[in-house]
């Protein structure tokens, strides 16, 4: 039988040399050009990192190609980041300009460093999970291709942090990034009422809504929706397969903006409404291409040097947001869930 | 193409791009399962619907999670992902490879499953995509004989994640990949066997840039600073004035705190160490000068998560300054407190900043022994409503 | 002093802020309630506490408020305080008053009063301190023969009030006074006759100083402003250089929005009108040289009120801008919607703004049919739990 | 019969000559001295107002006092502000100096202009309430001759202006003031159990309870308080006689900072708790008297010019404001009601 409880292999074993003779002596970095980094220890000793764009969704082929680039170039030994690039880590420097001219031949994107957009961070969409309101991989990949030039080229404001999660479960930081795009359902979930007496739990099904709508009818052993209140967020489904919330003819996607994670500057801001709904269009969801590339060229034309997007409307207001950016202000934006009183206007401080 | 079997998706090869579909298609050639998953795929983007039921438990022995179970609602048509479960492998800190252990992977992988991954899954893991039943113990037998092992799923402990931090990192206060392993080591029964009332998150950054998202992500996080001044070298400042850098507008402007004064005529930065709030920013534009101070450590925040149910929560502070050396006890004990406080009075599906906001911070700083301090607030409460230990009343009233 | 029957508040005398002792011992004199009054004080100092009882239902005919009942639990020794109410009468806008109206008023308290008034209640009335049940209609009967009237008390209409405005101010974007007088005298029903779930109270300020503090004190507050550019006299500006004035530091430096420039070598100012959010800052430091601009009109901002018992909430923008000129129709009109919005929907004792926190912004704002625009929020939501009308998913599906 | 419904006087009748001619017409002011202020109209009128601090409990031969005041120097014309101060409105300068000696002479304090404190805006207390946990007037009164130099002079970083109120019912902008004197129970009320089954509506008094304390006990008709729940607010009293909230011996003031109404150059902000509690110790408070003194004297030495209370200690911090001010940093000050969560740090951004 297998050992259990063993853990992850020892990150120590997978630390290039060169890592390991300078493990806690970095002394500085700089970005020698968009994707590759220099960092520069105590003692003098380099490290090049090729940053790579990566679609997440590798198969086998692709792992070994990489594996196969890394012994050529890094002695075996490479990185993934925390937004899932790939990250070369070439000890040698006169091997950086090959490995480059490979990266490049290969078409792999080499950038997300700096002021550009990286990675979008994603999840399954309807490649792997159950409650999608709609796909993550294309709509990322759509979106990727229209901000290609941003993430090769530091010419952005500042940092560009996308994030991408299929439903109102938010794998990933969705809620605290610059742009955040969502998969959201917008009509309350279908109760089959009779399964549901056979397979659910009726009071963890009533305890996950989280805006109360969900009643106990105790008679028929089921649950019923009061369609005022849902929020179509799913997560009853989550807990009771036969209340169906994916809806083909009214999914589709949200976006939120101006989040940040850092600490830097300013405290870590939420994303927030933005555009409440875009159409499903697959396969390249032109109007969620278009919405974003609205929203970062706006950003670029009127951010200053440094400025996170959401450093920038808060700057500016986000009365000046939505105008800049000929987005409608709805109803939909205006909070009204558990802590909306703080978001309210408490000033006579606004813009026109 | 007029004769693809994936007109949808054959457009998500155009463009520049790394394309998901060009990969699953040569997965495709290899593997049935790919093949199936591709074609499911295209029927989502026809029906704008996805295809897979409610997931079910599969596992491996011993084990309560690590895999997640898929099956499609349509075997019918695709039977090769009638079951398509995944593993969540657990990645080694910061993410680090030898292309011989990712080629392993690879082999074990092209074994037993659909040869999809996600390099990684947004927890952190590594992601093994689709898997029939009955493949699931062999090549977990396999990956565990290879020393890899799963992640976590379900009411547990998750993956502990950490940034690149002192491998590769100038900034790290922390050594952010030890204490990421010693605490996925240290806690393997939690992270294997949901026994909670639901998951758990840990994520380690090594400075306040905060660069695996903890603070957003992880219901613990872990977040290295610094007590002492900024170190700063004085001639590489005045260097990165030479090279034209505005160190007025652009770092002492952006300074959160005005803790900075730059003095032209002497080339000079001071830094008012008692004003800086350790944000990072004038060390982020001018790295080669200023350093975080000496005497570092962790901040620790607790409650941050994802929206459902009562909202997205941004970690809150519970601890300003922790030493963070190994054994790491304190950090250690003081997690074993937390979780069993938690543990203990948690509904089902509460997480732990949910938990905190129902019984009040109060409650928790009080049972898990960490004295209130003002670094723990934006600011104090504005309203009257605060309550009072029945001895405090007998003792001033 | 060894004799005083009030030790305790005679230390109260002492100091150069004027004394309510000393006013109460000269009541007393006149009057044995304000007598008794003083001796219960003097109790209640030491004992530390209260001596009266919970408010009981007493009034005048034909009104239900503008009376607050009160009884003193030590009838025994304070008999002439034993009924001790007050009458909330309604001050002239603004609280302007010619010596002989004040004259009256006194003459009247003197005949059926304890002597004792409060200019003014924190409403804003003229409270009339004490006065026995019998003596409250003939009280009235008299107020109102020299055309004074009460406010409000109870689950009413509150006593409007305003800042002092055009009377006296240079920065009044509304006329305050007209509009309070206007608004009192419309809902005279309202004020007079408790018939809705809970109080409900309005105010005026002519600017954003607010000088009534009507944002944090009133369910729904009316606050001057303009729509166009701030007035500048260039050469006032300059004179205020010339004195000294740190121009750049005191008044560009504070601006919230950095809407302001100043050039020292042409002594101009320079106001980017598209940035200024009229937060009065320039204006109230350099009054001779700006003033508010000339499209005036007034923000609408709904549910300010004190802590019980869903916290204390200041007012939420739901208008950005409304003229406000005779007859006021539109205002009047919308106070009529608000009002029989909340007297449907709300429980008992429910404040609007916890109605509305209740029930969503969205609810209010379509049903008293006003559109929603970004003025009315700091920030959109950060959560992404929103409704959708059926009508609209039709539409966009 | 009284007639009814004829609303407060005409505000028009009330106004003197000069305000008149000059209503809507003022074109700027100067604060001559403290407690004068010297406006000017359009056409070149001037009209003098001097602010004279008032106890606001005023009896009779008092406002007949002023009255005679007002007759000699104001042509019979007077008003009060909305802090309860007095004004009076000369429009002749030359009655200017000849009122300032009378008022002086009769010991009426001439101050609260500009940079100063201003009256402190308070409630009944003892002298008039039911539900009081301490007295107003008589904190009021120690705590204005103890600052009394600030209210004639103009000496302050900002306008500082400080209320009372004597419960948590809050009458008045306590809630939103530099410095708020609050009267507080600390202990859970005591239910007369036979009078609430007589005298009192259950419902109203379970949902009167801000923090869900109150169950019925539909037995007995009488409703039971969960002692671990309650924050004494009196509430409940309010809907309940019999359910006694006031308590001598543990009935006392909190202090909370930092609050603003103006809009200028900072939104309105609410107070924050500053000082738990302090006791009831009259007739003059010397510990409430004292807390204050403190917290206004390190206001005074470090804000900056023209920073209000609240303004400052944002800018400092409020983890600095207990440093500096020596006042202990408690459980209670962090905030376990509706809207805490926005409260909570959630940065790493904090001083030491
Ligand atoms: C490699 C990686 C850590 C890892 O363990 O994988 C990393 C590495 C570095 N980060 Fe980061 N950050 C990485 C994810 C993040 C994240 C997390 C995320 O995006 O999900 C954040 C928070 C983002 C946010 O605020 O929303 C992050 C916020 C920063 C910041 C602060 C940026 C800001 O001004 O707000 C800095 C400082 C800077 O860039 O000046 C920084 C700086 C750096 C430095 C310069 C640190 C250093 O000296 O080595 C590294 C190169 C930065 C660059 O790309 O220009 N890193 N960094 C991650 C790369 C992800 C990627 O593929 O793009
Ligand atoms: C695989 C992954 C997305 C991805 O493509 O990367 C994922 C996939 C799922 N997540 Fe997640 N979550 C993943 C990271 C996250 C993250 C990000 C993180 O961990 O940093 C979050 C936000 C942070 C957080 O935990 O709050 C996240 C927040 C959720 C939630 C909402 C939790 C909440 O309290 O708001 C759910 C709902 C639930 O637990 O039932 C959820 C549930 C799920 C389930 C299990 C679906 C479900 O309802 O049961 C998804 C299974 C998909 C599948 O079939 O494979 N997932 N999930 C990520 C895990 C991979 C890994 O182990 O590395
Ligand atoms: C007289 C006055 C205090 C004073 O000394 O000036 C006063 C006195 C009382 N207030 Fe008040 N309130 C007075 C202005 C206020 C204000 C200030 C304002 O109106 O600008 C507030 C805060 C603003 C607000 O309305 O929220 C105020 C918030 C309350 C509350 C809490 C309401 C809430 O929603 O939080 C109560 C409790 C209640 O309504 O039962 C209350 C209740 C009371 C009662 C009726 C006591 C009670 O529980 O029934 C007090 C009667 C005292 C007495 O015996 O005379 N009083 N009360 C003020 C009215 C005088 C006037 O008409 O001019
Ligand atoms: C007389 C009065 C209005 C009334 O109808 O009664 C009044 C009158 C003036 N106020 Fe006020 N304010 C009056 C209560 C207020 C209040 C309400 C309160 O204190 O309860 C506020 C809001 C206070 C707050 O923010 O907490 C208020 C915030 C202001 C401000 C903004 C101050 C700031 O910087 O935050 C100004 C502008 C200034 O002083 O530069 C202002 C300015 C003024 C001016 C200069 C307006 C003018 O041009 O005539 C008046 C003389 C000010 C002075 O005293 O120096 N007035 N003013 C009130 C006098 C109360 C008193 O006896 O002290
Ligand atoms: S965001 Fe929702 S749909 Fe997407 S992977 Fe997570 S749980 Fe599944
Ligand atoms: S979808 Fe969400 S809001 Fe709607 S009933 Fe289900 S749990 Fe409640
Ligand atoms: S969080 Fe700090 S230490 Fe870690 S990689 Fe980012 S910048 Fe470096
Ligand atoms: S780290 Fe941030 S707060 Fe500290 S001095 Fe630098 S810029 Fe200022
Ligand atoms: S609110 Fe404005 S208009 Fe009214 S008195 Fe104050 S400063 Fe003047
Ligand atoms: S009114 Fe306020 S926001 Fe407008 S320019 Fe003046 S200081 Fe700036
Ligand atoms: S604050 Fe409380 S005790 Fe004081 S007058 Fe108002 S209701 Fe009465
Ligand atoms: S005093 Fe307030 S908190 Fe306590 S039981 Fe009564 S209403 Fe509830």
């Amino acid at each position: 039988m297998a050992k259990t409880d063993i853990g992850p292999p020892d990150y120590r074993q997978m630390l290039p040399p060169v890592v390991q003779r300078n493990y806690g002596r970095w002394r500085f970095h700089e970005i020698v050009r968009p994707g590759v980094l220099r960092h520069v220890s105590e003692n003098g000793e380099e490290l090049y990192t090729v940053r790579v764009g990566s679609p997440r969704l590798l198969d086998t082929d692709a792992i070994r190609e990489i594996c196969d680039l890394a012994d050529r170039y890094c002695d075996g030994y490479l990185r993934f980041t925390s937004r899932h690039n790939i990250e070369f880590l070439v000890s040698d420097q006169s091997k950086l300009e090959p490995l480059l001219q490979e990266l490049w031949k290969r078409e792999w994107p080499v950038g997300g460093t700096g002021n550009s957009i990286s990675n979008i961070v994603h999840t399954q969409g309807w490649i792997h999970c159950h409650t999608p309101a709609t796909d993550a991989s294309g709509i990322v990949k759509a979106v990727m291709d229209d901000l290609y030039d941003h993430f090769t080229h530091m010419d952005l404001p500042a940092k560009l942090r996308i994030s991408m999660a299929c439903c109102l479960n938010m794998c990933g930081a969705v809620h605290c990034s610059d742009i955040a795009i969502l998969g959201i359902h917008r009509k309350p979930p279908y109760v089959d009422k009779e399964l549901v007496s056979k397979i659910c739990e009726i009071p963890t099904v009533v305890a996950a809504c989280p805006t109360g709508a969900i009643r106990p009818n105790p008679k028929e052993k089921t649950v019923e929706i009061n369609e005022e209140r849902c929020m179509y967020c799913g997560n009853c489904y989550t807990m009771c397969p036969a209340i169906k919330i994916m809806n083909p003819e009214t999914d589709g996607v949200a976006i939120f903006v101006g989040g940040k994670v850092s600490n830097a500057r300013t405290a870590p801001m939420f994303s927030r409404l933005a555009i409440p709904f875009l159409p499903n269009n697959p396969p390249r969801w032109p109007e969620v291409v278009e919405a974003v590339h609205n929203i970062v060229q706006v950003w670029i034309d009127h951010a200053q040097k440094g400025e996170r997007m959401g450093e920038w409307i808060e700057r500016i207001g986000w009365e000046r947001f939505f105008q800049l950016t000929g987005i409608p202000f709805t109803e939909k934006h205006i909070d009204d869930f558990i802590f909306s009183v703080p978001t309210f206007r408490s000033t006579t401080m606004f813009r026109w | 193409m007029a004769n693809s079997k994936t007109p949808r998706l054959d457009e998500l090869e155009k463009g520049r791009w790394p394309s998901f579909v060009k990969i699953m298609k040569r997965a495709a050639v290899k593997k049935p399962a790919a093949g199936d998953l591709l074609k499911q795929l295209e029927l989502s983007y026809e029906e704008k619907v996805g295809h897979w039921k409610h997931g079910g438990i599969v596992g491996v022995r011993g084990y309560g999670g690590g895999v997640i179970g898929r099956y499609s609602d349509r075997p019918d048509r695709f039977p090769n992902v009638k079951e398509f479960h995944t593993f969540r492998v657990n990645q080694p800190s910061g993410w680090f490879y030898t292309s011989s252990a990712l080629r392993q992977l690879c082999d074990i992988w092209d074994k037993y499953g659909s040869g999809l991954t996600n390099f990684h899954g947004a927890t952190g893991d590594i992601i093994l995509l689709g898997a029939p039943t009955e493949n699931l113990q062999p090549c977990f037998d396999e990956l565990s004989e290879h020393g890899f092992d799963l992640g976590g799923s379900g009411s547990d402990l998750r993956t502990p994640s950490a940034c690149v931090g002192p491998a590769r990192c100038e900034y790290a206060c922390v050594d952010t990949l030890d204490l990421c392993h010693t605490i996925t080591q240290e806690f393997q029964n939690e992270l294997h066997r949901p026994m909670w009332p639901y998951k758990f998150k840990i994520k380690i950054s090594g400075c306040p840039n905060d660069c695996v998202a903890s603070i957003a992500r992880s219901d613990l996080s872990v977040i290295g600073t610094w007590r002492d001044s900024i170190q700063v070298d004085p001639q590489a400042v005045a260097a990165y004035a030479d090279q034209g850098l505005d160190i007025q507008g652009e770092i002492c402007g952006k300074c959160p705190t005005r803790a900075l004064s730059w003095h032209p005529e002497r080339k000079e930065l001071e830094i008012r160490r008692e004003e800086c709030v350790r944000c990072m920013h004038c060390i982020n534009k001018m790295p080669k000068a200023l350093r975080p101070g000496r005497e570092r450590g962790a901040t620790l925040l607790i409650g941050g998560k994802a929206t459902m149910k009562e909202s997205a929560f941004l970690g809150w502070v519970i601890v300003p300054f922790m030493k963070m050396e190994p054994p790491y006890t304190e950090l250690l004990d003081l997690l074993r407190r937390i979780f069993n406080w938690w543990d203990e009075r948690a509904k089902n599906r509460e997480r732990i900043g949910e938990l905190i906001y129902r019984l009040g911070m109060r409650a928790f700083l009080h049972d898990v022994g960490l004295p209130p301090v003002p670094q723990m607030v934006a600011r104090p409460r504005a309203n009257p409503y605060y309550y009072w230990r029945p001895e405090e009343v007998r003792s001033n009233g």
